[in-house]
């Protein structure tokens, strides 16, 4: 399974749908370490830091596990 | 510093999602809590869905746009769309007020906005459109308000 | 379907990746890879920072304006600005020409947005502005290319 992760990692060209998504999961579990590790809901520079993404990439992948369908749907229509 | 940015699209449902991260990415320039971030991309989501479902009718040649103005700790977020406007405004406000109850809407969008955000004024003409001002102060020294 | 965007900004450095990714959330709704997304933003980037430092000469007051189009698989992208100008164009295009060579720019802005788009217009007059047009067309079946 790490080979497959990497793979997606490295792959550019694994659909954006597909990466932000493994994103998503990472700034949601970043999200609560931080908080237990502050006593406090984190800034949106602190994540970026501890992932080592721009703020606004944090912007662009959390939306992505908003709403699983909504980048995806538009492919199939 | 005062910063300002303004966008325009069209009143396509899959462009709810592409406002509430222009204004999201925008406003990261303040270094918001993710809580503060999601409460204003909560209230675009509102305001842009009331704009495509309730003044466009889902009509996808309506337009929609947003301003944004960042001054010191504050943001200042105007939301237009030129549909069929608002009747009576402070019915429209109140919680549970809704004319489509047929789309199991909550009528809670406005209650949300205002909630999320400190002040709220509403402008609105039947025929001509809706304008939607919010503004919403950051917490200063965030560590310590905590 | 068609989809349309617009958005205007201050001419400020910070403002950059804002730009990017508010290009980079539009077009997403057409799934492109990772590598699209990256290139697409990169051109963005090389846009915008030269209407920033050349176009404004870093006055905050100018504004940058982004339009994006969706057809299908193609974006048009247009990048402009109210700023000083270009007086020669296909000079500006060569590989490795700058008129700034004290701020250790690579003269490469244009060979890169070149490269990334499919097609690439500019439209410059001196102390009118700058018209950057692009085009790219995503590739299609990308499901079976995975
Ligand atoms: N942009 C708008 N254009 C026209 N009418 C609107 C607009 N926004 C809100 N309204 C009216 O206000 C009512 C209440 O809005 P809201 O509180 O968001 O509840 P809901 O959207 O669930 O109906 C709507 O049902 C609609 O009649
Ligand atoms: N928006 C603009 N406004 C005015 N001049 C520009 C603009 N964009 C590019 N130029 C001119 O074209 C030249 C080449 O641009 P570019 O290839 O991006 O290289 P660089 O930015 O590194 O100088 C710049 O040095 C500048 O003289
Ligand atoms: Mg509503
Ligand atoms: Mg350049």
């Amino acid at each position: 399974i790490g080979e497959i992760q990497r793979f997606i990692r490295d792959d550019g060209t694994v659909k954006v749908s597909r990466s932000l998504k493994e994103m998503a999961n990472k700034i949601r579990r970043a999200k609560e370490e931080l908080s237990k590790t502050y006593g406090r809901v984190p800034t949106v520079n602190e994540i970026a830091e501890h992932l080592e993404l721009s703020p606004e990439d944090i912007i662009l992948a959390q939306e992505a596990n908003r709403n699983p369908s909504s980048i995806h749907e538009t492919v199939y229509e | 510093m005062k910063n300002k940015m303004e966008i325009q699209f069209s009143a396509l449902s899959q462009n709810e999602s592409f406002a509430r991260i222009t204004v999201a990415a925008f406003i990261a320039q303040l270094d918001p809590t993710m809580d503060e971030l999601t409460e204003i991309k909560t209230v675009v989501s509102e305001a842009v869905t009331n704009s495509i479902i309730h003044g466009y009718e889902n009509d996808p040649n309506g337009v929609i746009y947003i301003a944004v103005i960042l001054d010191g700790d504050t943001i200042e977020l105007t939301i237009r769309d030129e549909g069929i406007g608002i009747d009576d405004v402070e019915e429209a406000k109140q919680p549970l007020f809704t004319t489509k109850p047929e789309l199991e809407r909550s009528g809670m969008g406005f209650t949300i906005m205002e909630n999320f955000m400190d002040e709220i004024h509403v402008i609105s003409h039947q025929g001509e459109g809706t304008i939607i001002r919010l503004k919403k102060h950051l917490a200063r020294n965030k560590a310590l308000c905590n």
